[in-house]
Formats: structure tokens, C-alpha cells, sequence
């Protein structure tokens, strides 16, 4: 028997390392193709650190993609990994997770993929609870067909595919995912490379399907898409279960629940700190998470939260399923069930 | 006295309401009549509707059983004997009974009601119009409800056992055991024991009236056919193949993981494989077919057996993902249930129009290996090959079956797992390559690729859909490269055909100068009317694909050697194409497109016209 | 010029019947084929009873269903319909708003149809807001392929595709719904008449995509899925805005909300009928709306909120995709403006 | 002095780094060189990535153009003239450079390092290994910086202009003249005056550089082409479907609705008609291929025209509602901009390979009209026939196209709009029955059903995808109904036939033994390699389909003809198989799978060597 992490989190059942692994244990031979100064290097860089510290066997790793800039992301990591078809990553993992329990596996996919083409996949494999970690890198726009404006890009956008711009409201993919019953939901930022590393983990370690959204910017075609969020102005909204959510200078602001329930931005000096709603990531109702997920523009992006917004245990659908098999591990024992099993129990001889 | 004659073969239509049992009592029918020892096969026929309105033509559900002494191919076009329960059923199947048949009907249901709702002016039962068949119109209901009179059911409840009284008297009037049905009763009604023993009262007093009353002048005996020695079960379509891909899977000790969305008539291979969980099997109802294709790749990418199974309109949902599978070359199986199209079509009826999708269906150069079963047992045989190939060669396998297959049952000698050829996924373990690194893309003789699972250390590796550098598996845009892919692909599909056997010609007279080439489910019919032929005193030859790409090596040669090829086929040609455009033999088609299984003796007839006016020449 | 309904209203655009219409009307020659007891029945008597009210011209209505048994509703309505295929009736009925706003555009859907196949183009339309009405008929079954789980069984529903029993949570249609930025949802029962009625004449004048949830009682395959929600405890919870929400027997229970935010039941006569929360159908943020959408159990069904959860305005999609084009009513004019548009600026003689 | 010298045609090709600027540089030379009047063919070739690694063979973005003063058929196979703005892109193209040939490379960016990066030991510009060709080593990077420097920007963005330079150099080197480009940058930086004055100054400059120094010693003139009276513009290939599409939707006075999702090389097919709002365009970015399809199929129903594009894979999504749409014979148009597969495959680079996709990628019998664009300009024509058929025989229709056609351009003559066919949608206005009723599937003579369109008083009528009843449209599982419709839906697309020209044959010898048949975007390379063959004395008939299903009257007799048939095409014979199963005639298939168009000189040679051969049998 193999070491595996402990039971009930994300990567129970998959077996550890016996050496330790360092970044360039992650790092394929494969030259990076993004564009320079892509996001999409921030988050690679990232995951390859992170990954080694996870203690789990490199060839236990899968990853797999969808088709965009983002999706080309396994070819870069020295694991198992497929370059799939667009949109469909998620179905893809669900037959891996399954059939493999000893094995971590990663869905990147973009906000065209996951969002666009790859909505129902993505929405099943949230419900369902499956135990894979998606990363969507969301830049708000399709990259890798040069340009046209997906799911999460702002109402008015001017792109090649809408040049008297957009006219529908983008989706919030964190509103859907919780709307999608979601268990693990998060955000962060590509180059903030602490928390992302952070929230990864987490995700991971999240048994069940966690969903990240990654701010990516794309220098081509959306340059600059989040720079009002990391300006100094301090427009992304950090979440820490257990404590008060506050943030600007000096956490200056914080998020209070209004008498109707719905949750505004107050100045913390005004409201009191104590009124300052305290983050509970682990509530089972959905609707606190969902409240802060509506924080965010659904337009130009000033303020967002992110870290973990929700992060709840339900059991999994692979393990639930895997539960009701009965598996033969001896062949000879596996051939003559079945061979009962074909003959049945209404038999004639000749 | 009731005498008993003896002959060789019967075919029974079953015909009622969806709400009589009829599918049930065929199949009852059906396990009696292999306790006897006959040779059957089997035509169910259901409407669209779950539950169409009460007493209507639409509504009404039929099954159709062929037993013999003999073997035999095909249900029967017409039935000898009909079995109609109300005069939506009369009405809708007595155009197919021939002049003398017989019909038993159930008088109680043709109140002046029911007649004018199918537009009966008056009661054929008595009107005299029925004058040339040999009528038998019995209160089945009235009797059956008096003979479950003493168990205290409701008066719907007792009433409803009229179809396991209709079964005991047609058990009587042909010799069938019933005391299989009697422990088909006691386990199925185990938890309803007031239902079970109504059903089995029924039975036991229909059987009786037969035996007692002298309402039927002849009694039937159907001798046992000869066949060979061995264990046989009755065993219809779906739960052959889904057995066949669960032998493949065992044999090469990898997991079924079946991904599937429920369609008719492919939903029963989904249910028989769910119901397989004590065999290890995982059956995963997916989203839709994208996804269930999807899942089942990911299965086979992850080192199990993927498998999804689906009809025509999921066939084309899932073109992407398998031409995805055919640049992986990772093992996949793709059931392919046909139903009549196009568009939504008539799911609940048969048609084998999907062929050129299968074949043609993928966008660029996309081949793949294309297998078809014959007969529902032969869906065992079928789908236990489409594994063995898709593992042996790293392909997605498309195995075509049909609505006529999957729900028609016929005797199954049971095969012996042992005895199948053994399947060996031959998993890259270690490194390929001199110095010492692994290559996903370097090939075996029969050019199959290296196939290396997550898990294994050392042999990480990236595959995806874009073109690929020969060899090492990575991206590759180059021109030459690209079209040594593409004509690789199809070679190692070509390279098939070394384990396809050669097409084997049934010609007993040797001198045949036409030959009926056929695939799939019109193996019965063409058999079947083959024989008629012959027994008219006419020469011909009958051949029978299971491998439609490739196809097998020796094709060209017997097509060539006959003066005239006849492929009848349940589409518009679709064989017939590919075969003129392989061979460029002037193969001609005989197609019939109705949603029903190939009728025998037109089949017959026109193939006795043709080879009259061949012999002319 | 005809007379249509108010601008702004969902029928806005569709011309008036200048005859008064009746039921007979919108019923087609075609024999209804569902099985006896079907809950589908109710809901066609309902529809062929409203439609007459609506006052617009039986010509200018069309239906667009997908597949399933619920979707043989078109058939049934003497109007213009299409009986399409699985899953797509929101794509389909996208196209036929987007070029004739004067039609009023139906899809008639079920719980597989629109939430497992469909899902993708579900949360698409609504989340573009396109102007069509959605009656999703749940029966938590597969009624048509004759019994399969759908994506709104219990877990553990025992079917011929789940002989153990299902291993997955549900969705919760309407959670879905306002994750995907609805702008109408609401839900009612089959045999509802007085209700069916009154939410989908809501649904129909909501400019927008409007969604509605219908149970509906699959007797064959799933028969009394809503009994313990139609019994005499009341499980259902009736919405009206501006009302306090309460119901069961002379409407002893009410949703308050904790301090929480999160929303529960209680008995009135404990907290106080001024604490019961009032429902406010309009409010821009959808937040109270997604947490009333969380009363409903997902799993055997014994309460659940009827009526408009959310009711707001927004532009629609093809309001707003046809503002930004010319079209040239004259065809000589049309022509002429092309052929200036295929000559470009670039030109030379020869 | 530098002498002038006449030629008849140049193939230059400008090749560079992605963020060079290459598709932008030779898109303004063709423009200079449409005004100079000659005839010409362009081919744009990028690397998949966004922006592959600066300095990569991976990230050289070319784009060559052939100009003459004879009509032209290809962008020609080997340039005359190499403009390597970097090692990269000389490395990546000199092998396509014959000896003797022009390389003209700015040597600023010949460092080491980036010597280095793609594997150049020493420089190639001076270590003597070009000796074989003309080399002009220049540095257009400094001479451009130069130019601009009064202009104050900064470094990096006078160093962009190099790409102007170089254009202006190449307009003085062949005498093309400049304004055209001028006005083109007055226009494009007006918002940016700094950008727009030093990209006039370092074109200007670049052209001065040639008429002042004697760098080059000879200058080259291309006379005007000989070409019909008419008034002209350059299109691409998507341009041109996409105004096609615009003006068949313009003539039958339906709006035109485009559902589409984004996928190369299709996505400006979507851009195009996105820009066109002033033309009343809609256009809908769907959620995929499923739903674009589907709302273009909604927009029908609604009685305007729906328009679907794409490339392989998302056809092969779109399958099963095209078969809705066969079903429900409704008008629609789905152009497949055709990409190398399968899978993702190369999405950058051409192929045709969905042409079976096209003709049988269905479920059950779907059969639908499959035409073909020839030329980028042709798309226009194409396009417009895709939409008259469409609407004449209310039925899909499938547009092929590829990536070489979507991205190429050429001179076009802009069409007449009142001169093209009329389109009459023939709306059904009131009853068609003697009853007063009104039946959907009542036909004309052509077979077309009746349309009637949502909004039509008294015409209430349900259509969906289950098999319809002959004329009433009702739902109908009957057997011999099905059969008929299934065949009469193939008659319907059959009778097309009437509207098809027959193929023209064009053998100027009268006495070819070898006629070359091609489809789409080989039209091309096929008639320059037919004039080399010619040139060379040998005899050669070719003939091109612009309709794959159905197929032209006389083509069978056009093919029985010739002893000998070649199907040019790039995919692994498609066409072929389909000409050898409907004619039984033994055409060959001549296959080249690389991502390019087909090599005119490799063709011509081959024909000349088969033609030999066969005229020693
Ligand atoms: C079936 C199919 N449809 C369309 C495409 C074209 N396509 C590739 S990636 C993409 C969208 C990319 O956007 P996103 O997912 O946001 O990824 P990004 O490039 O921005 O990282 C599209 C439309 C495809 N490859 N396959
Ligand atoms: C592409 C495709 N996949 C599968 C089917 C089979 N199918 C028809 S209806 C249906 C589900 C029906 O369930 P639901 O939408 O809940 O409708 P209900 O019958 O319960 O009203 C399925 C799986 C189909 N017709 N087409
Ligand atoms: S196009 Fe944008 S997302 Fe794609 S690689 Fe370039 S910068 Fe990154
Ligand atoms: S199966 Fe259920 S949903 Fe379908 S018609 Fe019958 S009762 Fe209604
Ligand atoms: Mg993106
Ligand atoms: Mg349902």
C-alpha cells in the first residue's frame, strides 16, 4: 500500500511521493506559446510551484483542457495531460475521476470554453459534485480566435464580432456556480501569486468539484481588463472564512448586510467594524455566498471579491458510485461472475 | 377431441392495448417456447406514445414470435395465428394476417364504443366480414375475472390478468411448459402476493380451458429444432452486446465505464449495464451525448474501457469527440442502436440509414473501424470484437446494431468466456525509446500506438487534438508531416483487415450466378428468403458482412465472380455505394425503408423474379 | 398600422386580434397522446384558456418545443409551433424573436430537455434576456425514453438507468435560473389552474426571457412526486409581492430571515406577522430571490415557494440587437444601399 | 541606371515575425498592385498562435502574392522574391526559394542571438552560403528609424515602421504607385497622427531609397491584365460569401440572420455580417455551433433567411439540427469554411476534407444540396446560388469553402445586383386545399412545400422532426408513408439537377485523353497546371463542380469519355469515391494532404508524366 493523503479530502487516494518534487519536476519541454506578457505565464509559474508542495507523485497528475490560449496550459506542465475539444473538458474528467480515484485531476479551461460552448458541462459537473479542480481563466474575451467578446465580457463591448458593441449582460460564473450548486467556489488573480497559490490549494484539497475563477489579463485583445481591481484603490474584496470582510487602505471599507438582506460596501469608521459581516465559508446555505458573488461588476470590473467564497463537504459523485460497485480485484473470480451472470437463470441444454 | 397436428413452424402476433401486456406475454410466450426446444425469433412493437389514448390504432402494442423446428432468421413477415385483445388491434394488424388464419379475440372489449372509436360500423366478430379466417371470439377478460374471482382483487385489477389467461391458452394450444412462467410470476409479484397469485390463477385457467373445453379443434405440437449441443438462453439484442462489451472489458482486466444518454432504442444497453454493478461495471447517465462521449474517453485516456452507446441523432452529437478519440488512438466504443430517420424520425422503429455517418460522419480524414451485428444473440459476438479491435489497434470502434436487434430476442448458446480470444491492452510500462524517453506516438507492426496510463512514472506525456509529429505525439503544424499523419491513420485502420476474415459465400448448388450481399440485421431475412429461393428451385448465393470498414480482403474477388450483386439494405444504398465506389462492381441496391425489418417473401419473391430474368438472359 | 400591446411589455410588437377569440380556437384538430392522468392535460386546458385572453392574433403565436412527452404540447395548440429536437427549443426560439418581434414566442420544455441536454442554451437565453416565455414542465422524470432519472430527482431515486439508486444532487431550476441573471422566474403547479393561469399571463407580459417552473405529475413513471407539497399542511408557499409570505392552514407559517440572511420558516404566531418578510418580486438584486428559490427541498418535496420569485426589467437582447440596425423597408433602396456596400471604396476600372 | 525589365508575373512573398506586420504589408501591395492593374492571387499564412515566441520558426507570419498581366489561377507555388525581415523567416522559407531568386532582408535583426535562436551557426547573409541567390542585405529597421526620426516617437514604434519601408522599397522595385497605401494610413491612424506621419514617411522613404541609390540594379515592370470591362476591387474569399449571402437575402427581401460561433478560418464570415447592421444584417453570437445553427433555423421558421458558419468541427455539431432542418424543409444555409483535420487538426491551414462530411454526416436518409466556391471572388457567386437553392427548394444547403479561399483575395469585378436571379420566397398566403384547408407539405412541381411564415392568418400549422405524412405534414409512423417521404426528399434535392449547369469540359486541343476533374478551391492550382501542361505540348482536358450533390446531367457521360480521369483534390479522395460508386467509372485520385493548396508545379509535372504514359499505352 502507497501513502495517500488523508480521507475525505481531495487527494485522498492518490498516492505520495516518495521523493520530494521541485518546480522543474512540473515543467515540460515544451517552449510556452502564450503571447508575452500573458496572464496565462503568472498562473503557470504558479502552478508549478505549488504543485511539488502537494506531496503527491507526478504521474498521478492529469490534466485536461478544453480549446483556447488557456487550454494549451497542460502541454506545459510534465504530467498526464489532454488538449481536448472545446468545451468539454469537464465531461472528459468526469470519466477519468471516476474510473481513477488515485489520480489529481485539473480542468483548465477558459471563459469562452467553460462558459460559452462548455456551459452545460461545466454547471453537470458543479452539481454533481465531482471530484476535479477547474481553473477558468477568465480574461473576458475569446483569445485564441483573435478577439470576439465571450460570456463574461462587459455590456457595450466593441470587438470584431460586435463592433456597434455587445448588447447582452455577461454571466457572473460565480452567481452560476453556486446557482449550479456548487460546493467549492473561489477567485483570484493571476499575478497575485500568493493567493492564487492560496486558493489553489485549497481547491485541490476541496473533495468534490471546485471551481476557480482566474482573473487573466490578455494583453492582446483585453489589455488592462482588471486594472481598475488592482489599483490602489484596493477594488478586490480579499475573503478570509472567520473574519470580518473588510479591504481598501487600511481596510478602511467592509461589506455589511443591509435590513434586506442584500450586502453594500460601507466605510468601516461609519458602520463599526462589528457590523462588518464575518465570512463564513463553510455555511451550508448558499445565499451569503451567493450575496457576495453579486458584489462583483457584472460591468467594467471595480470591485471584486476574492479567495474562497464557498467551501462546503458533500459527498462526491464518483465516490458515491464507486460506493455501489462491487469490484473483483482477482480475474479468475471477475470472469466467473460474469460468466454467471450471461448464463442466467433461464437456461436450457441441448 | 381435439386433434393435434403437428407442424414446423408458427408465427404468433400478441396484440392489445399499450396498457394489456403484451410485450410481457410475448416474452412469456417466447421462455415457454424455448423450454420447449424450438428455434425462435422475435418482433416487439410498440407505439411512440408511452401510453397512447385507450383503444386507438396509435395506441396499440404488438409482439410478434416465430418458433420452428427448424432454425430459423427471421419473426415472420405475417402471423398464422393473431391474438387480438381489443379492435384497435384487430383492426390494425388483421391486413397482415393471411386468408385462413386464426384469430382469438377478446370479445369484451368490442363494446359498440371501442368499435366506432377505430371506425367499425359494425362488430366484425359477428358481421360475417372475417368469413375467410378461422375466428375464435372468447370473453378472455370475462373468464379470466371469474377465474381470480375468489382472491378478492379489485374488478380493474382482476380484469388486467386477462393477458396471462390469453398466454395459458396459447401455452395449451401449442404444447408450452408453464411452470416457467409460474416462477416468473412467483419472483416478479413476490411483493404483491394477491397480483401473483391472480396472475398465475389466470394462467393455470386458461391453460385449462383449453383442456377442457373443445372450443379449439386442433391442438399444435412444434417439434424441438436441432441444435447443437451446449446451455441456451433466450436473449435479445441489448442485453447481448451489453454483455459482449462487458466480456471484452473482463478479459482484458479493464473497467466498463459506460457513458450514456438515455435514447430509444440504446436505453436498455445503459439499464443492463447499470443493473451490472456487482460485476464492477460504472454506468454514468450523462448530461447528453457530448458529455457521455466525453466521459467515456476520458475513461479510456485514464486506462479503462470507454465505451458510450447511443442512436442516430446522439451518433451525430458525438461526431466531435470521436474524431477527437481518432487523433488520441486511444480505445473507444461507440453502439451505435439505429433507429428510422432522419431527424427524430420514428425512434421506435428500425432502419440501418446510419451507415455512411459512421463511416463519413467526422470532419477531415477521420477512419475508424466499423463492425455491425447480425442477429440479437450475434450482438454478443459483435460487441466483444469492436472491443478486442479498438484495444488491439488504440481506434474508436463504431459497432452498428438496430432497433429490429436490440429489442428481438432469439436462443443464445451461451458462450464460455474462457474460450474467447484473449484481449491484452499491453500497457506502456516503461520507456520506448533508446535513450531512454517515451514516445506516445511510436508505433507496434500493426501500427498501433504506444498507450501509456496516468500513474505510470516516467511516461508523462500530453496528447491532445491537434495534428501531431509522428513518433513523439507533440504539436505539429508541418505539411509533410500532416499528410504522413493522415495516411497513417487511415493505414493502421486499413491494416485492420488482417484480422477481418474473408467474406464466406453460401452457395449450395456452387453455381449461383446471383449473390445477395447483406450486413447487420438483414442476415435473417436474406437467409431466410434465400432458402425460400432454393426451395423454389432457384440458385443463388448469400454472403454476410460483419466488418463494413474495412472490408474484408477477398470482397472484391466474390463480388467479381457473380453475374449479378443484390445488397438489400433497410436504407437507400448505402452499402451498395460503398461498395461500387471500393470494387467498382455495378452492385445494385434493393432498398426498403419502412422501419420494419426486411419482408422474407417479397424478399424471396422479387429474388426468384430476378433470377428468372438473369437466367434468361 | 395594427394595434399591438403597450411598448415595454413582453407582448409589445404583436398585433391585437381584432375578433375576440376563444379556447376552440388555440385547440388543434390533433388527438392529445399523453397517458391518462398526465399532468400535461391541465396545463394545455390552461393554456388553450388563457391564450384567448391575452387579445393578441392566434396567427402571431408560435411554440417552439424540444423533446420529451411535454414537448408535444405545439401539436395540441392551434397556433404556429415547432416540435424540434432535444435540448435546443431556446436556440430555436432565439432566432424566431430575434427577426419577429411580432410574435409571441413560447417554449414548452422539460426537466431533461431543458436542464440536462438543454442546459447550455437555458442559462444562455436567459441570461441575454431575449424575449421569449419558458414553461418548463418537471416532472423530475424522463417520461418520453419511459423513466430515466432526470437532473431534478431526489438522490437516491431508484430508476431502470439508476437500479441503485442515484448518486447525484439535483438542481434547483430556479437557483440555476437566477444564477444565470433571469429576469423572470417563477413557479406553479399543474393543477393550479387559477395560478397556472396568473403566472404565466405574468410570464408572457414580462418583456424578456421568463422563465417557469411547472409541476407536473408524471403518473406512470414518477406518479405523486408533488403530493406531499399539494397536502392539506400546505406545502406550498404562495409569493405575491408586497405581500408577507405566508401560507399553511390560515396562514399560520411565514419565511422570516435570520440574522443570517438566510431565509426560514416559522410559525407567525412566534415571531409576528411584521416580521414575516414581504415579497418584493421587483427588487433589482437577486439575492432574496435566490434564497427563496432555497426553500424548495431538493430532495422529496415538501415545501416549496409558487409564484414570481423575480420580476425585473431589463432590456431584452433583441430589442436591443435590432436597435442597432438600419433596415431599409424599401426594396429598391435595400439594393442599392448594398451594392454601394459590395463596391466598397477601393475600386478600378477596366 | 537601373534597366527596367518586363516580366509577365512575380511571386513575392513578405515574411516576418507575427509582430512585423507581414499580413498588413502584403495586403497594401495587393491593393497597390490591384491599382496597377494586374491580375493577381494572394496567400496569407500565419502561425496558430496569437503570438508564437518572437524570433521562432514557429512565429513567422507570411503572406505571398502572385501578380501578372495574364490571368492568373494561384498564388503561385515558390516565390521570386523572399522579404525576410528576420532569420526566422528566412530560415523558415528560403527552401521554397528557387536558386537565382531575390532575397531582399533587413539585416537589423540578424543578431547573434537571434542567429542563435533558430539555429544559424554563423549569418547566413554573409557567410557565403546564399551565394545561389540575390541577396540584398539591408537594414530596413535603421533606414526606417532614420526616416521617422523627426517625428519624436519613440524608438520601438519608429522601428514598427520598418514594414512601410519595406513596402515602399518593393512599390518602387515593380512601379506600383503608393497613394492608394497613403490614403489606406491617413485613414487607419487618423485618431493617432504621430503613428499615421511616420508610416507615410517610411513608406515614402523606402520608395525614394530605390529610385535614389543603385542598390538595385534592375527595376520591373508587370503590365496591366487583360480583363472584361468592368469596374473592380479586391475581395477575400469570406468577404465574398459573406456579401453573397447579403445580397441572395437582399433579392428575395428576407432579412439576413447569421448564427454563428466564432472558429478560424470562419470568423470573419461572422465579422463581416457583424459590420453590415447598416444593412439590416442581424447577427447572432451564439453559445455555440448547437444553438448558432439552431437560431438560424428559428429565423427560418420565422419566415427570413438563417445563415450558419463555420468549419469542421462545429459542422459536425451542427449535424443533428441540420437534419431537423431536412425534415423540415426549411430554407437554410450553412457554409463550412473548410480547415485540416481531424480533430483540431492544423485550424490555420486549408484542406478539404468535409466533403463527406458534408454529403453523408447524418443520421438516417438526410440527403441535401452540396455546392462549392472556386475562387475567393467566386464565394460571392456561390453563395448567392447556396441561398436561391435554398429558398427555391426550401432545404438546407451546404456551402463548402476552405481556409485558402476564406483568407485569399483576388481581383473582382463587383457584380450587378439587378442583374443576378431573381429569388421569389413564395410565401403560402391562403389555403392550398379545395377544402379551404391548408396542408404544409403540399408540393410544387419542383417538389418544394408550401411556406408559410408565423403571422399568417388561417395557415396555423405545426411542423417538428418526427416523419410527416405525405402533404398534411401530420406526425405518421406508417411504414409505406415513411418510405415515400424518405424518397421523396431525396427526389426533391435529385430534382436540383434541373438548375445545375452541365459540367464544362475545356480541352482547347479538342483531343485530351486525360481530363483533370476538380471541386472548390483546387480550380486553381488545376487550370495553371492544365496551361503549364498545355505550354509544355501536351494534351489535357479539366473540368471543375461547383455542385457535389446533385451532381451535373452530363457528367457520367463527360467522365466515360476520357481514358483516363484524375480527381485532384486535398483530402484522401473523396470526391473520387463518390464519382467511382455514382458512375462506376475508374477515376483516379490524385491526394495531397499538407495544409496548402495543391502545388501547381508538382501537378502539372505529374500530369505531364501521366499524360505521357498514357499516350505510350
Ligand atoms: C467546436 C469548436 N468551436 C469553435 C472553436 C474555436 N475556438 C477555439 S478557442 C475559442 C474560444 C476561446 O476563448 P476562451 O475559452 O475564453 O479562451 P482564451 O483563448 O481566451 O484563453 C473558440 C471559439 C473550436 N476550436 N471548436
Ligand atoms: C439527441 C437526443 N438524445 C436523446 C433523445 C431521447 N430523449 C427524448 S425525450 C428525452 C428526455 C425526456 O425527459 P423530459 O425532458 O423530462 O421530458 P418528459 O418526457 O419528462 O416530459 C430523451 C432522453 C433524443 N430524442 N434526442
Ligand atoms: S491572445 Fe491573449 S490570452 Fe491568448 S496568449 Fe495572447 S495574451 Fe494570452
Ligand atoms: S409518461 Fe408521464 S409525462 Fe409522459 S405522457 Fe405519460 S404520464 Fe405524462
Ligand atoms: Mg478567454
Ligand atoms: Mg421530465
Amino acid at each position: 500500500m502507497t501513502a495517500t493523503t488523508p480521507a475525505g479530502t481531495g487527494l485522498a487516494g492518490v498516492p505520495l511521493s516518495v521523493t520530494p518534487l521541485s518546480r522543474k519536476d512540473f515543467t515540460s519541454d515544451q517552449e510556452v506559446r502564450w503571447c508575452p506578457g500573458c496572464g496565462d505565464y503568472a498562473v503557470l509559474a504558479t502552478f508549478q510551484g505549488l504543485m511539488p508542495t502537494l506531496g503527491i507523485r507526478r504521474e498521478n497528475t492529469v490534466i485536461v483542457s478544453g480549446i483556447g490560449c488557456s487550454s494549451r496550459f497542460p502541454y506545459y506542465v510534465d504530467s498526464y495531460g489532454m488538449h481536448s475539444i472545446h468545451g468539454r473538458a469537464p465531461a472528459i474528467a468526469t470519466g477519468v475521476a471516476m474510473t481513477r480515484p488515485d489520480l489529481a485531476v485539473w480542468v483548465v479551461t477558459g471563459d469562452g470554453d467553460a462558459l460559452s460552448i462548455g456551459g452545460n458541462h461545466l454547471i453537470h459537473a458543479l452539481r454533481r459534485n465531482v471530484n476535479i479542480t477547474i481553473m477558468l481563466f477568465n480574461n473576458r474575451i475569446y483569445g485564441l480566435t483573435k478577439g470576439q467578446y465571450s460570456p463574461t465580457s462587459e455590456q457595450g463591448k466593441v470587438t470584431k464580432s460586435t463592433p456597434a458593441g455587445s448588447v447582452d449582460r455577461p454571466f457572473n460564473p460565480l452567481s452560476l456556480a453556486l446557482g449550479a450548486e456548487a460546493t467549492f467556489v473561489a477567485r483570484t488573480v493571476d499575478s497575485h501569486r500568493a493567493h492564487l497559490t492560496e486558493v489553489l490549494t485549497a481547491a485541490i484539497s476541496h473533495r468534490g468539484a471546485s471551481i476557480v475563477e482566474i482573473y487573466q489579463n490578455c494583453p492582446i485583445f483585453n489589455d488592462g481588463a482588471f486594472d481598475a481591481l488592482k489599483g490602489a484603490d484596493g477594488g478586490l474584496i480579499p475573503l478570509r472564512h472567520g473574519e470580518p470582510i473588510t479591504f481598501g487602505p487600511d481596510g478602511s471599507r467592509g461589506v455589511v448586510r443591509g435590513p434586506d438582506g442584500t450586502l453594500r460596501i460601507a466605510d468601516v469608521a461609519e458602520v463599526g467594524l462589528g457590523n462588518v459581516l464575518v465570512h463564513d465559508a463553510h455555511a451550508d446555505d448558499p445565499g451569503t455566498a451567493f450575496a457576495l458573488s453579486r458584489l462583483t461588476d457584472t460591468e467594467a470590473l471595480h470591485t471584486s471579491p476574492i479567495g474562497i467564497l464557498r467551501d462546503v463537504e458533500r459527498p462526491t459523485y464518483d465516490d458515491l458510485a464507486r460506493a455501489q460497485l462491487t469490484v473483483h480485484e482477482d480475474p479468475e473470480e471477475r470472469l466467473a461472475g460474469l460468466q454467471a451472470m450471461i448464463t442466467g437463470g433461464d437456461t436450457w441444454t441441448v | 377431441m381435439t386433434t393435434v397436428t403437428t407442424v414446423d413452424h408458427v408465427v404468433i402476433r400478441f396484440a392489445g392495448d399499450s396498457g394489456d401486456g403484451m410485450q410481457l406475454t410475448g416474452d412469456r410466450f417466447t421462455h415457454d417456447t424455448a423450454a420447449a426446444g424450438n428455434d425462435f425469433s422475435t418482433l416487439p412493437n410498440f407505439p411512440a406514445e408511452i401510453r397512447a389514448p385507450q383503444g386507438t390504432v396509435a395506441g396499440v402494442s404488438s409482439f410478434q414470435l416465430h418458433f420452428a423446428d427448424f432454425d430459423i432468421r427471421t419473426p415472420g413477415d405475417r402471423p398464422d395465428v393473431l391474438v387480438a385483445m381489443n379492435p384497435a388491434a384487430l383492426k390494425a394488424n388483421l391486413g397482415d394476417l393471411p386468408r385462413g388464419g386464426l384469430i382469438i379475440a377478446d370479445t369484451a372489449d368490442f363494446t359498440p364504443r371501442n368499435l366506432a372509436k377505430v371506425g367499425y360500423a359494425s362488430d366484425p366478430l359477428t358481421d360475417g366480414s372475417l368469413a375467410d379466417y378461422q375466428v375464435h371470439a372468447l370473453d378472455l377478460s370475462g373468464q379470466a375475472t371469474a377465474a381470480v374471482a375468489s382472491l378478492g382483487l379489485g374488478r380493474k385489477d382482476a380484469a388486467r390478468t386477462k393477458n396471462m389467461y390469453a398466454l395459458g391458452l396459447l401455452d395449451w394450444l401449442y404444447h408450452r411448459p408453464v411452470e416457467g412462467t409460474i416462477s416468473f410470476l412467483e419472483k416478479k409479484f413476490a411483493t404483491a402476493p394477491q397480483v401473483r397469485d391472480a396472475n398465475i390463477a389466470a394462467l393455470k385457467a386458461g391453460y385449462a380451458f383449453g383442456e377442457t373445453t373443445e372450443v379449439f379443434a386442433n391442438r399444435y405440437k412444434v417439434a424441438p429444432a436441432p441444435a447443437p449441443a451446449g446451455t441456451y438462453r433466450q436473449v435479445s439484442g441489448n442485453r447481448a452486446l451489453a454483455y459482449g462489451l462487458m466480456a471484452g472489458a473482463a478479459k482484458a482486466g479493464l473497467q466498463l465505464f459506460l457513458g450514456a444518454y438515455p435514447i430509444t432504442p440504446a436505453s436498455d444497453v445503459l439499464h443492463h449495464l447499470a443493473a451490472a454493478k456487482d460485476a464492477g461495471v460504472l454506468t454514468f447517465q450523462a448530461e447528453d451525448e457530448i458529455a457521455a462521449v466525453g466521459a467515456a474517453l476520458g475513461a479510456s485516456f485514464a486506462g479503462q474501457l470507454g465505451v458510450t452507446a447511443t442512436s442516430g441523432p446522439g451518433l451525430a452529437l458525438k461526431m466531435e469527440t470521436i474524431g477527437l478519440a481518432v487523433m488520441l488512438e486511444l480505445p473507444l466504443v461507440i453502439c451505435d442502436i439505429q433507429r428510422a430517420g432522419p431527424a427524430t424520425g420514428m425512434p421506435t422503429k428500425t432502419e440501418q440509414a446510419d451507415l455512411t455517418q459512421a463511416l463519413f460522419g467526422r470532419h477531415g480524414e477521420a477512419p475508424l473501424p466499423v463492425i455491425a451485428a447480425q442477429s440479437p444473440g450475434d450482438c454478443f459476438a459483435a460487441a466483444y470484437e469492436a472491443v478486442k479491435i479498438a484495444i488491439d489497434y488504440r481506434t474508436p470502434v463504431i459497432l452498428l446494431s438496430d432497433g429490429y436487434l436490440a429489442n428481438g430476442a432469439e436462443p443464445w448458446p451461451v458462450p464460455d468466456l474462457a474460450a474467447l480470444p484473449p484481449i491484452d491492452p499491453a500497457f506502456a510500462t516503461g520507456p520506448n525509446r533508446p535513450d531512454g524517453g517515451f514516445w506516445p506516438y511510436l508505433r507496434d507492426d500493426k501500427l498501433a500506438r504506444a498507450w501509456a496510463v496516468p500513474g505510470t512514472p516516467g511516461l508523462e506525456h500530453r496528447i491532445g487534438g491537434i495534428e501531431k509529429a509522428d513518433g513523439t505525439g507533440a504539436v505539429s503544424y508541418d505539411p509533410a508531416n500532416h499528410e504522413f499523419m493522415v495516411n497513417l491513420r487511415k493505414q493502421k485502420v486499413d491494416n485492420i483487415q488482417a484480422v477481418v476474415p474473408p467474406v464466406e459465400v453460401d452457395d449450395p448448388s456452387g453455381r449461383a450466378r446471383v449473390l445477395v450481399l447483406g450486413w447487420g440485421s438483414t442476415y435473417g431475412p436474406i437467409s431466410a428468403a434465400a432458402r425460400r429461393v432454393r426451395t423454389a428451385g432457384r440458385r443463388v448465393a448469400t454472403a454476410h458482412l460483419r466488418h463494413l470498414n474495412p472490408l474484408p480482403a477477398n470482397l472484391g474477388e466474390v463480388l467479381r465472380a457473380y453475374d449479378r450483386v443484390i445488397v438489400p439494405e433497410m436504407n437507400l444504398g448505402q452499402l451498395a455505394m460503398v461498395l461500387r465506389s471500393t470494387y467498382l462492381v455495378d452492385v445494385q441496391s434493393y432498398s426498403r425503408v419502412r422501419g420494419l425489418p426486411i419482408s422474407l417473401s417479397e424478399l424471396a419473391a422479387d429474388l426468384v423474379a430476378l433470377i428468372d430474368e438473369e437466367d434468361a438472359e
